[in-house]
């Protein structure tokens, strides 16, 4: 049993070993990857709340947050500084999550993703509309800012990025698991399937996703202006409803079993579209949707599911009690798990 | 300003007749089969296209255009029948047994699939068939000129799709068959429902409905690819200030939202993208179930 | 410098989404010069080679591909964008990678007016001197209207463009009344609503700078509803929506093509290079050319009169990239109109060419006719000028701009 | 002596249905309260008016000399009445001792958002509650996986984990098998009043009746019909024909 | 009449039924008897083919297993599940009477069955209009057990009918069942219950299944 857990994290070293010598073995900015690490944060929130069985279809809108606030703070102040940025994303994704949250968390299923999708398309529309100072649908542009003072050239910069975003990953992808598997993860589960009980174990459901959603706030938030900071440009569309579904879709896509789908689901996701963006042209989209499509009939619970269970079986054919393995089976057990996710209320 | 008032309520009208046509077939699916249909509008830009190549064979093989009335409804159930019905035996039924969020990612590749598809096959280039919307002629109404389509026959077809429906899902067996097939899937089976079926037909009709609308928007409008992005949110919108699965909750829904943006659009332009929206909000801020929203049944 | 087998090209288009009645066209366009290019030998005896990254994929695939072009495909040489908030985007990161980039046929004036650029230029005009073109073909035509309306999508351009129009319009005739300014959103599938308020407010004039779709759609529900027959109409980018629209636009509506180009332009349509190049276009997609077809020609152009000069510069030896920079300043240049000159400040200097639309019994569609083409200096802001700065300093004698008339068949 | 909870004159009416009609009622500390009656009668709506779940048309609800009518059922259950159900109500994916995890870690006020639940100090009251209801063997398993009258315990385990001055229970043990239910009540009924927790029990079965009562009240149309000991209750004709039957 | 050979159900890798198999006679009650989680309640969802299972299930020696779930009510099945799966939308008379109409009954022998319904219970006479999402545990027990009798012409399963409720009531039921069987001989009936005292006055034979095994000479 013990290997197999060392194996684990042996696996995991070598990934995380993998992810920072890329920039330095390839010598390349790595920023297809940072922008992987950083729309892994919004898609960790929306797994946060699926824990709940609720689905946001508007977390873009703090995604948009997060880079019109490193936009307008970098405009005022000459570009600003990177160790300034970020905190004050996090603060006014923070704030904005709170102030939604407070309205949005009295709602369930379809009304919680509709009233979330109202509010972003609020938000959506302010963007666009108040051309003077957002820039409309042009744009607000980012202007490169400095890191701790110092100013940078951009292919430093961009390494810098890279490593910041997957820090910062790290960090809420383990602040995630602890999360979830804390006393307010579990009640936050139970919320999904049983919340007059929640109410009658003196736990406050409201407060509890109230906990999650703003958790889900800042990271959306700060992966926005991660994203912004790479681009150089914060646009409405960082608000529009299809990203906040893209952001559900690459949650459900990667798994929302466990923290690690966030970031399966981001690459897996990121990398497809931008393959058959490079080489099928004209039909990335369908290429995308068809792949996608395999994937899900494939592997319908998500790629860290399908990990999972891959894993359970290298696993139990390595060695053979290996199902039996309390290590192991948490995960494969939680792959398993099949209950259906209700967007609506009702239903059995 | 009254007269001002009347050629808003008109306008709403006309609108909301059509948002309802395609709403009200998200909402029959989503309530019967709790799937939130993100390809909902594509099924409205493959109607309208599908009207539209209808309607342009028509006038290249020199037939009465009064033809294409019929062939609108035609094209609408083929599109139904043969893509919804294909998508719902082909991907969906696949998907029932696992979490319900799956359904939502199938239907979100439909989407992008389907989009896709509508470029390869019609091309980039807006189409357009208006001969229908001609054909019934202008009327005018204080002064001001309206096409007797929109303000007349759109309401006609949406209060009869209404009337039908409700008819239908009241008093019908079959309608009474989904209902309960929706509550309680395995109960439902228990007492002798196919509820494959049922599911099938459902979203057959669903779909089937989003096509009528887009097949009958399709003389009102420019029909270009991704078309149906925008009738998506709306038609969420409009489900969700509705109340589930409700039929009379989505026909005050869609005309509160049509007459929202028409009103915007007299009196404060800059609200009319929003105005969904905060009708939405509004709704759900008073009535939390939305609308219509129906009592839950008792757990304890 | 050795000869490299190819020029590559990378080109950002719109291949989805609604710009795409753009971004087909241009792309097709592309296609067919670089053919042309190719079949004469290539620039300066190098074939080219087109790498095309799709616009509409969103801002983050947008320039993760234009940073492939770049960084893996290695191109030469990029030509980008037709949506101004994708050149807000790719122009700084152009800068950054000291790539060539040719703003092939994005409109905002901002641009250029507010940075420095070394590897940025625009191989046509702007938003501002289009929007004066329409407003001073319109004050010439008509100088006597008292009422205007604005039906505009509701995006930068669609705002941007009524600022610098309305700006202009309050300098020079500031005793026009604004009786409606509608921004429906972009992508709007009915303007029924627009079309009865706008019904209702009468005004003498209606613009709109919409476009595809939405000018398609707007354009028709206000001729069915005979909104044509109450206002004069100024649309100044019809001319892409001509050959779809045929006998939905009535005649006498304000009709302009974002700059200097036409497929019947008076002063080159006998041209043979011209013609063959309109017949040929017509003749791989089925339609004439639209103006981002010209847009590309004019980078096509560009860029080939770019290699040139460096080349001359260098002594007739192959120039490396920096070198076809340095040449881009002040070049000159001509694509399928007038020629045209890349100011100090990068920014490309294209007259305007404007008119009305006409019935005629040669094409099933109406023809530009009563064309004005002004010159590009006089109608835009000087290098280094804000736009609505200059537009704040204009007087009636810019009402007095002189422009070349034509009348069709004469 | 005071009542610990003193239900004054509550009436409730569903459309035509009158599920209350001026019931009245004291629960003593330290009684085990039965509560009998017909189907329909009102006895879960009873519960429900106590928890908070419904509010009342007319009456008053006091805990403890303390009015709780409008309190929520989370702020009434954090003043010391947990509740069993009537249909289980389990968080149905996650394992039963999850289950009961989250119960204990809430009574304790555990919320420290990075601590693991499995490390919660009460762990060790959550193993021994579980055996208490003959549940230690499904702790691993996934509640919604539970047959039905495993559902029932572990639901009465999860009020217990609140460690709660009163226990209201819906029906307890119907569903458990007969072979151990009795068993199985009485270690749970020792626990309780090891535990000095006063409990109110909806009952149909009579036997558990007589065998745990102190008291039972007789549920009719809405109205308490009669109250008092058991053995003179379940003896009393009327109460023979409507309820208990020949 | 009813036989079931070797059923065996798992669930997500559990073995759940093991090799169950008895036989039930034309007009037989039998009494299904066991601890909580011993399997009756999958044994009765693997017989209206609610659950996949292995093994072979013959109705009047006709084997049923490839009838899907929704086919086999038409045999003239009628099952009443534990946990009553009432559909809240409509009335308790809606609720009765949907078996019949997705059968396509006669409006004749509709009638005959909502009588016989009736007449075993007549507390539902009076809840036929309240709303099904609104009943009490016990109302809502009664209404499974009329809808079951609407479609169970041949066998009727009941899984725990008279859970929750009052004795008087359950007893009633038991009694009215019985005289069911009394005058309907084809009619068999399998009863599952955790208080076989109510159904030893009337059940002919006990089936007591154990961890998902049925002993076998009881079952014989
Ligand atoms: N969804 C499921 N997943 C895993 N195991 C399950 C599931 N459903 C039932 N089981 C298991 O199957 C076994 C049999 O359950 P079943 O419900 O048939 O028991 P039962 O005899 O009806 O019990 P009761 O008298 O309590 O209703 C139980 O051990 C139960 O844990
Ligand atoms: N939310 C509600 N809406 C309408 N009627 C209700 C509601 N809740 C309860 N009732 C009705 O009130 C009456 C009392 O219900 P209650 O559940 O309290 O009965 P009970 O005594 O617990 O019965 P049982 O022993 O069957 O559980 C019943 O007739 C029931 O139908
Ligand atoms: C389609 C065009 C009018 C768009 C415009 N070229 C812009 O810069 O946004
Ligand atoms: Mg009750
Ligand atoms: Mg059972």
């Amino acid at each position: 049993m013990a290997t197999h857990s060392s194996l684990r994290r042996t696996a995991l070293a070598v990934a995380a070993l993998a992810a920072i010598a890329y920039p330095l073995v390839t010598g390349s900015s790595g920023s297809f990857l940072t922008i992987v690490w950083a729309k892994a944060l919004p898609v960790l929130g929306i797994i946060l709340l699926l824990q709940a069985g609720q689905v946001s279809f508007g977390h873009a809108m703090f995604f948009a947050v997060g880079a019109y606030t490193i936009g307008f703070i970098g405009r005022a102040m000459a570009g600003g500084d990177l160790a300034l940025l970020l905190p004050a994303a996090a603060l006014a994704s923070l704030l904005a999550g709170l102030v939604i949250g407070v309205f949005v968390v009295r709602y369930r299923y379809i009304f919680f993703g509709m009233l979330n999708l109202a509010f972003s398309m609020v938000l959506f529309s302010m963007l666009d509309k108040f051309i003077h100072i957002t820039g409309g649908s042009d744009g607000l542009r980012i202007a490169r800012p400095a890191v701790l003072g110092a100013a940078m050239e951009r292919s430093d910069y961009e390494t810098v990025l890279y490593y910041v975003s997957l820090a910062i990953l790290a960090l809420a992808l383990y602040g995630g698991a602890r999360f979830l598997d804390s006393p307010l993860g579990h009640a936050l589960k139970a919320i999904k399937s049983n919340e007059t009980r929640v109410e009658y174990l003196g736990i406050s459901a409201r407060l509890v996703l109230l906990v999650a959603y703003v958790a889900s706030a800042v990271l959306a938030g700060v992966g926005g202006a991660l994203v912004g900071a790479v681009q150089g440009i914060a646009t409405p569309d960082y608000a529009y409803w299809v990203r906040s579904g893209e952001f559900v879709f690459v949650a459900i896509l990667g798994g929302t079993g466990h923290v690690a789908g966030a970031l399966a689901g981001a690459f897996v996701y990121e990398f497809i579209r931008s393959a058959a963006a490079a080489y099928v042209g004209d039909t990335w989209q369908m290429t995308l949707g068809i792949v996608l499509l395999a994937v899900i009939l494939f592997a319908p619970r998500g790629i860290v599911g399908m990990a999972a269970e891959l894993w359970g079986r290298i696993t139990s054919a390595s060695a053979r009690h290996g199902a039996a393995s309390p290590e192991a089976a948490p995960d494969a057990a939680s792959a398993r798990d099949a209950r259906p996710l209700r967007i609506v209320g009702g239903g059995r | 300003m009254s007269h001002i008032i009347i050629l808003a309520v008109l306008d709403g009208i006309a609108y909301g007749s059509l948002v309802f046509l395609v709403a009200v077939g998200l909402t029959l699916v989503f309530g019967v089969m709790r799937i939130l249909n993100v390809a909902h509008g594509s099924f409205y830009a493959l109607g309208a296209y599908a009207a539209a190549s209808l309607g342009l064979g028509l006038t290249a093989l020199g037939l009465s255009p009064w033809l294409s009335y019929p062939l609108f409804v035609v094209a609408a159930a083929a599109v139904g029948v043969v893509v919804g019905g294909a998508l719902e035996r082909l991907l969906l039924q696949r998907i029932y047994r696992h979490e319900e969020a799956l359904q939502l990612l199938v239907t979100f590749a439909v989407f992008m699939i389907l989009d896709n598809a509508q470029r390869l096959i019609w091309g980039v280039q807006p189409y357009f068939y208006s001969e229908p919307l001609r054909l019934l002629g202008n009327v005018s109404v204080a002064g001001i000129t309206y096409t007797a389509y929109q303000v007349v026959f759109l309401p006609l077809v949406a209060i009869a799709v209404l009337v039908a429906l409700r008819l239908f899902l009241r008093h019908t067996l079959a309608g009474a068959v989904i209902v309960a097939v929706t509550e309680d899937r395995e109960a439902a089976t228990a007492i002798g429902v196919d509820a494959r079926r049922v599911f099938l037909i459902t979203f057959i009709i669903g779909t089937t409905l989003a096509s009528l609308g887009g097949a009958l928007a399709a003389p009102t409008t420019s029909i270009l690819p991704g078309m149906g992005a925008d009738m998506i949110v709306l038609s969420f919108a409009v489900a969700a200030t509705a109340g589930l699965g409700q039929i009379e909750g989505t026909a005050v829904a869609a005309l509160a939202i049509g007459l929202g943006r028409s009103f915007a659009v007299f009196f404060a332009p800059e609200l009319e993208v929003l105005m969904p929206y905060l009708i939405m909000v509004l709704v759900l801020l008073v009535r939390p179930e939305g609308l219509f929203g129906k009592a839950t049944a008792r757990k304890i | 410098q050795q000869k490299p087998s190819e020029i590559k090209i990378g080109i950002a288009t719109f291949t989805s989404g609604a710009a795409s009645v753009f971004g087909v066209p241009g792309k097709q366009a592309a296609e067919l010069l670089a053919d042309r290019i190719n079949k004469k030998g290539g620039l300066q005896g190098v074939p080219v080679k087109l790498y095309f990254i799709d616009e509409g994929a969103g801002a983050e695939t947008l320039t993760n591909e234009y940073r492939r072009l770049v960084e893996n495909e290695k191109v030469d040489v990029t030509m980008a964008a037709i949506s101004s908030g994708s050149c807000v985007n790719l122009a700084p990161l152009a800068e950054d990678l000291k790539m060539l980039n040719l703003l092939w046929d994005c409109g905002t004036q901002r641009i250029f007016e507010e940075g420095k650029h070394r590897y940025n230029y625009r191989s046509q005009a702007n938003a501002t001197p289009e929007m004066m073109a329409a407003l001073l073909y319109l004050l010439k035509k008509k100088p006597d209207f008292k009422t205007i309306a604005v039906v505009n999508q509701d995006y930068a351009w669609g705002r941007d463009s009524w600022e610098l129009f309305s700006a202009a319009l309050k300098k020079l005739k500031p005793d026009v009344q604004v009786v409606a300014e509608l921004f429906p959103k972009l992508g709007a599938p009915d303007f029924s609503a627009e079309i009865s308020r706008l019904l209702a407010a009468r005004p003498d004039v209606i613009l709109s700078t919409s476009w595809g779709g939405d000018l398609d759609t707007f354009v028709r529900q206000a001729n069915q509803r005979g909104l044509f027959r109450m206002s004069t109409f100024v649309l100044p980018l019809a001319e892409s929506s001509l050959q779809r629209l045929a006998g939905e636009l009535p005649d006498g509506v304000i009709v302009g093509a974002r700059g200097d180009h036409y497929f019947l332009h008076p002063e080159y349509k006998d041209d043979a290079d011209f013609k063959s190049f309109v017949e040929e276009f017509k003749q791989r997609t089925g339609s004439y050319p639209i103006y981002p077809a010209f847009h590309m020609a004019q980078a096509f152009a560009a860029l080939e009169a770019a290699y040139d000069k460096a080349a001359a510069a260098n002594g007739g030896a192959f120039p490396d990239r920096e070198k076809v920079v340095d040449a881009m300043s002040g070049l000159q240049f001509r694509g399928y109109g007038r020629p045209i000159t890349i100011r100090p400040d990068n920014q490309g200097l294209e007259a305007q060419l404007i008119g009305v639309t006409r019935t005629t019994s040669e094409y099933p569609f109406p023809i530009i006719d009563d064309i004005m083409i002004f010159d590009a200096e006089t109608i835009m802001a000087p290098p280094g000028k804000n736009s609505l700065e200059w537009i704040q300093e204009l007087d009636a004698s810019f009402l007095e701009t002189p422009a070349k008339e034509y009348k069709h068949g004469k | 002596m005071n009542a610990l909870i003193s239900v004054r004159d509550i009436a409730i009416r569903f459309g035509g249905v009158v599920a209350a009609d001026g019931v009245s009622l004291d629960v003593f500390a330290g009684d085990h309260l039965a509560i009998i009656g017909p189907n329909g009668a009102g006895k879960t709506t009873f519960l429900n008016i106590c928890t908070g779940y419904l509010k009342p048309q007319r009456g008053t609800v006091q805990f403890k000399g303390r009015d709780i009518l409008g309190s929520s059922p989370r702020a009434i259950t954090r003043l010391g009445i947990a509740r069993a159900f009537q249909i289980p109500q389990l968080f149905l994916e996650q394992t039963v001792r999850e289950n009961m995890l989250i119960a204990a870690a809430s009574a304790a006020r555990r919320f420290a958002p990075f601590a693991r639940l499995a490390d919660i100090p009460e762990r060790g009251d959550v193993e021994s509650l579980l055996a208490l209801v003959d549940c230690a063997d499904v702790a691993d398993r996934k509640a919604g996986e539970l047959p039905e009258g495993k559902r029932k315990l572990v639901d009465i385990a999860l009020a217990l984990a609140l460690k709660p001055e009163v226990l209201l229970m819906d029906e307890p043990t119907s569903g458990v098998a007969s072979s151990e239910k009795f068993a199985i009540m009485d270690t749970l009924v020792a626990a309780l009043k090891e535990r000095a927790v006063t409990a109110v029990f909806v009952e149909h079965d009579m036997e558990m009746v007589s065998r745990y009562a102190n008291r039972v009240a007789v549920w009719s149309a809405g109205t308490i019909s009669r109250q008092g000991p058991p053995a003179e209750i379940l003896n009393d004709p009327e109460v023979v024909r409507t309820v208990i039957g020949g | 009449m009813l036989e079931l050979a070797d059923i065996s159900v798992s669930i997500a890798g559990t073995p759940v039924l093991r090799r169950v198999a008895f036989r039930v006679g034309e007009g037989e009650t039998v009494a299904f008897v066991g601890r909580n989680g011993a399997g009756k309640t999958t044994t009765l969802r693997a017989l209206m083919g609610l659950i996949d299972y292995t093994g072979s299930i013959r109705l009047d020696g006709r084997p049923i297993d490839a009838v899907p779930a929704h086919e086999r009510p038409g045999l003239g099945i009628g099952y009443a599940p534990e946990d009553r799966r009432l559909f809240s939308a409509f009335s308790i008379a809606e609720n009765i009477l949907l078996p019949a109409r997705v059968a396509r009954l006669s409006a004749a022998e509709t009638k005959r069955r909502l009588d016989r319904v009736y007449a075993i219970l007549p507390e539902l006479a009076q809840l036929a209009e309240r709303p099904a999402g609104s009943v009490s545990g016990g109302q809502g027990k009664m209404v499974a057990l009329g809808r079951a009798l609407m479609l169970g012409t041949r066998l009727v399963l009941l899984d725990e009918p008279f859970q929750g409720l009052a004795p008087v009531l359950a007893n009633r039921y038991a009694e009215a069942l019985r005289a069911l069987r009394d005058a309907d001989r084809t009619l068999s009936l399998i009863i599952t219950e955790s208080n076989p005292a109510l159904l030893k006055h009337f059940a002919e034979r006990t089936i007591t299944i154990e961890r998902g095994e049925i002993d076998g000479r009881a079952a014989a």
